[in-house]
């Protein structure tokens, strides 16, 4: 087994490694935001604090064989998926050691060792192309699931709506996974959708549809484990609709100026490690034994950062490879 | 060696290819029951059932992207776009996703999955359904772009496609689904991706076509009897420079006949990758005989001059190699235009 | 008033002149289908036979200044507006007299002096542009409104969702009227589409949704009538799904095999026009006046054949004019 | 006269065209309310209130389709795609409706829809991000496109194109928002569509430029100290043949500096047609230096390699000026790729 894979394992049979997990995310977004303030990093990043909880679950419901496509936001998934933090990080800072080799960038993580498709950054993008590993899933009679995670605002793109149609029809092991974490950019999403609950779309292509607590790891992980066993078992795709709310601003710049006087607060009082915290106390877990497995992941990122930081440019080449297969290149 | 419509060739060329491999699947809208609007996929649903051929909803970003997904997961999906047209709506999954995804990947990924699109005039349907447009897909690094000529391109540009492991979209001149060719069937029948055809040797001038027009440029030359050598691109992008190159440094002169507008259309890098790369071999000025920038007109006889003629190609042969100078598109020549 | 708009007040105020427009639609197709067939014209061509009441019946709720994006299936609803016969049959004819002047052909009819927004032969295409137009009126405080006609196979696309979301958010005067012919192209509508009852989807925009019996012209009417109104008074859009059927195949070549056997048969008893006849019958029309308007409509139709087919084609210079407006042609 | 900012001149020349005509109205994405992920819209919501500034959701067929179902009834929408990639799920209305809608009406119809789309590279966007795809709409007939190169040019580019009777797409170099230069506002800061503007005028070569190019050029002839023509091309399509060709002629001698792949790249026109037509004048090779045939690379001194640098152009331009032959690629020089 992989690094990768041991650390997906993890989460799964434990519950304070899926709290750590968590906190690594959490963690991991602050030391990002970090590095872009402090001009070390250029380009843009989405940051995913307040929805580390989904992501958490969601790794935890899927097989290893399970595939995801998910956004420009997934930094938290493809930690929760089970990529190194150092693979992120090296991404995000253009090094040679991210998973993309550097040229991708924040927006840009994949690694089909753990099932995460090529992130994008176009909105909509990834539910056809998730439905489209069902597709071929189905085609060959193997019980993987495709997963789509994208946000309210892409629920109003066309290729939302083709997707949840053609998968319906065919009657795809895909499930629909909308991260509402209430904003699309700058925008709430009552000012561009055109309903709040978002699952309330999956009648009109008669298929099941579910809002949840998406700040709960434990209602996210029963409500997604549902629709992953239904499609896995021939039920055909679901939408499911997790209730989230995104921390920081949209990107890296955005201060979030826009959110009603206190919004934020309110959700915070959500924070889903907060509750994961709460939750793990009253099961009886000490108070000191989650400070430590706090510090444990603050000293993990910041060495993280140190190695990185450290970690080679890729080199001119890199930016002309991986484009053609070689046969293709050889021709040119 | 058996003659065969084009569609047929093509046909032929995706039942051989889901044969020998079963990871080939076919999906559009009514490919499958119907067997395709222009008879493309005759007998595959019978042969290799719904699984791998499927009609799909009228969804052309869904299954585009369907087949990045598909691809990326180890199926070789070829889907339909019934008029590449279509394909705006859809462009992204195909430029913007699929043609990265190994840049994306660190190179661990590959997706090759084949777009096949009808493309061109000829049939009467009118400016939203005769572009050719593959000036929407030629500029991506990531993307093979083909063209078919006839029904022995056809097979085998489409069989080397479906193998090929990065994505391609093979453009299919719509008036040529009806005609007939000879066809290698087979392994033999292969033809190799960006590599130009040259379909007639020649040593006075290089004339490359592609499409339509390959057909026409033959023709053309025919009527001129000259010994003109003619180049069928056959793949435009990644295209093969050095077939046309070394033909231009040997005839000293150049024509690009296409099937896409003066402003915009796809010679002009031929052109222009003459002009800096053999420069010194031209013996006259290289030129392109283009359609007019307009859209495709419907009422027939203007249709019927869209697409460069036989006897306009051959009448700007023959002024150029008697005159060395470039002839007038017709339709400066006849004055109905600027 | 032009002739088109006259021809329009006619089937508002004259039950006759709805039914004979009614006819004039049906004789029209039959007749294009035979000049197709005898090879007489070139390219393809959409018919609507079955579908003649819900053209008549939006024509006669429409004011003469509200707009229509329809499709390439277009011949019915250009008349119904008000089109002559002979500018539609000479645009199909390619002739200088047609409504394009003979560069559109079938698929593209287009008359804004009654509404009739250049018809698309890109499915999907006409729903943002009818958006549009109604974003126009209340931009400009009008009370016109705008409708979108498209099929049943349509209600797949993107921009269907697209177009109904962003109308709903911003409550556009406009109508968006599926005329549900039970098939796109060769595919009946339960083998592509997840729904039957396309007024379903309406529930995820939050806007009416409605499905009727679009054969009938009294009950088309009355259903297009109540979401005009709507639309006109600040209601914002509405879905409705007319219940057609589609006689003829689908485009000149096709013989419509894939039908199941009596389904054709069926519809025949619902035949509009055979629906419009017997109703008029019971409201004490007499049958020889029925007889009489068949007669004329089937003489006009037979004049306009002989008359456009001796009209001039267009010169070359046509195809080279109307792309750019005059001063930028010059520039070139 | 004032200095802005070129994301402040576009806001100015969307403001300074809804004071003079009511029909005139903006959308897009977080264009009302946030004034603009580029903040090119600073201060119309606020002047001309929800109605005519509007924000959108998410959809990018549907607003741009409602652009030319707005334009079409008499409004003047200005419209943005924020990234010119997201055209990819567009694209068909811009080129299959509203560029046909005039020819689809005898005339009778004008769809003056005004789309802008920020391009390009250099900001670490990534390659999803940072295309020019300028290809996707430049072989369009009746579509115009128009891409700025400075603070002066988007403002007065972007108020004729909002003039303009017939759709425009106006192209925005990203790394230019921020740059800062004079701008002669009102009447006499608009500029005319179709026409490129010499930015140097020059004797001894023409160096054809467009958006971020133009002052890279202008920064390498600077470097080279060359009595070099600069010419921004400014409209693409249909574009300014004549000052280019005037200006060949005059000096024999051409360069396109291009941020599009040599392969599919817009240039190719350009040297294509002076092959053509400026034949005889020409004194030496005509070339194109453009971006390698490779998604645009996330890490910053990859992608600071992407577009030509100015010392990359002043290499070549001197060893074009020294030796009249074409100078290779740096990628070709450097040897990290074929
Ligand atoms: C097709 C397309 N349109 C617009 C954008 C610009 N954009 C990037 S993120 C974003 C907001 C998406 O909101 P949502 O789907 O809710 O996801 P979130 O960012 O909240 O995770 C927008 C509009 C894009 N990337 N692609
Ligand atoms: C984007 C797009 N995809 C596919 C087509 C091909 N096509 C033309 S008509 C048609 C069927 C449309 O069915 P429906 O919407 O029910 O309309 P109908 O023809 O029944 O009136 C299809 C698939 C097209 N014109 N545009
Ligand atoms: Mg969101
Ligand atoms: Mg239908």
């Amino acid at each position: 087994m992989s690094v990768q894979l041991d650390r997906r394992s993890e989460i799964r049979a434990d519950a304070r490694a899926a709290y750590a997990r968590m906190v690594e995310i959490r963690l991991f977004e602050e030391q990002v935001n970090e590095l872009f303030a402090a001009g070390l990093v250029h380009g843009t990043t989405h940051l995913c604090q307040g929805q580390e909880a989904l992501d958490v679950a969601l790794a935890a419901v899927l097989r290893d064989d399970d595939v995801v496509a998910a956004t420009y936001r997934g930094h938290g998934i493809a930690l929760a998926l089970g990529m190194t933090p150092a693979s992120v990080l090296a991404e995000i800072m253009g090094r040679s050691t991210g998973c993309t080799g550097g040229v991708g960038g924040s927006m840009h993580l994949a690694d089909m060792s753990i099932g995460l498709l090529p992130t994008s950054a176009i909105i909509g993008a990834g539910l056809p192309i998730a439905t489209g590993a069902a597709l071929a899933f189905q085609t060959r009679g193997e019980d993987r699931v495709a997963v789509a995670v994208f946000g309210d605002g892409a629920s109003n793109i066309g290729a939302f709506h083709e997707s949840l149609n053609m998968a319906a029809v065919w009657r795809l092991p895909v499930l629909f996974l909308c991260d509402n974490n209430v904003y699309g950019e700058y925008s709430r999403i009552d000012r561009t959708t055109a309903v709040l609950d978002l699952s309330r779309r999956a009648a009109g292509y008669d298929i099941p549809g579910e809002s949840f607590d998406g700040m709960d790891v434990d209602t996210a992980r029963t409500a997604i484990a549902a629709a992953v066993d239904r499609a896995r078992n021939g039920g055909g795709p679901s939408l499911l609709e997790a209730r989230t709310y995104r921390f920081a601003g949209h990107s890296r710049a955005d201060k979030a100026l826009y959110r009603p006087e206190g919004e934020l607060e309110e959700y915070r009082k959500r924070d889903p490690i907060a509750v994961r915290r709460s939750a793990l106390l009253a099961q009886g877990v000490s108070e000191g034994e989650l400070a430590a497995i706090d510090a444990r992941v603050a000293d993990d990122i910041a060495a993280v950062v140190a190695t990185v930081s450290a970690d080679p440019l890729p080199d001119l080449a890199a930016m002309f490879a991986n484009i053609w297969t070689e046969p293709a290149a050889a021709a040119r | 060696m058996p003659t065969m419509r084009v569609n047929q060739a093509i046909a032929t060329a995706l039942a051989d290819e889901m044969r020998a491999d079963a990871s080939v699947m076919v999906f559009g809208e009514d490919i499958a029951e119907a067997e395709g609007p222009f008879k493309t996929s005759e007998g595959l649903l019978a042969e290799f059932g719904p699984l791998r051929v499927r009609d799909t909803p009228i969804s052309e970003m869904a299954f585009t992207g369907a087949a990045v997904g598909a691809a990326t997961l180890g199926m070789r999906p070829v889907i339909e776009i019934m008029f590449v047209e279509f394909l705006g709506v859809a462009l992204d999954e195909l430029v913007t996703e699929a043609a990265k995804f190994r840049y994306l990947s660190n190179g661990a990924l590959s997706v090759p999955m084949v777009v096949r699109a009808s493309v061109g005039s000829g049939l009467g349907f009118g400016c939203q359904h005769s572009q050719t447009l593959e000036n929407w897909v030629s500029a991506t690094p990531g993307l093979t772009v083909v063209t078919i000529s006839d029904a022995q391109s056809a097979y085998g540009l489409m069989r080397a496609a479906i193998r090929d492991p990065d994505p391609v979209i093979v453009l299919e001149p719509r008036t040529l689904y009806a005609r007939r060719g000879e066809v290698t069937t087979g392994e033999a029948g292969i033809l190799p991706l960006r590599r130009a055809r040259t379909v007639r040797p020649g040593a006075d001038i290089t004339v490359v076509a592609m499409g339509q027009t390959v057909g026409i440029a033959l023709d053309a030359v025919a009527a001129c009897d000259v010994d003109a050598e003619v180049i069928d691109l056959a793949t435009l992008s990644p295209w093969d420079r050095s077939t046309v190159l070394t033909s231009v440094h040997r005839t000293g002169r150049l024509i690009v006949v296409e099937e896409a507008p003066l402003t915009g259309g796809w010679g002009a890098q031929v052109v222009a990758t003459a002009a800096s790369e053999a420069f010194s071999a031209l013996t006259a000025a290289p030129f392109r005989i283009t359609t007019p920038d307009v859209p495709v007109p419907y009422a027939k006889h203007l249709e019927a001059r869209f697409v460069p003629t036989v006897e306009d190609v051959a009448r700007q042969l023959r002024t150029y190699l008697d005159t060395g100078a470039v002839p007038q598109p017709w339709w400066v020549l006849e004055g109905v235009s600027a």
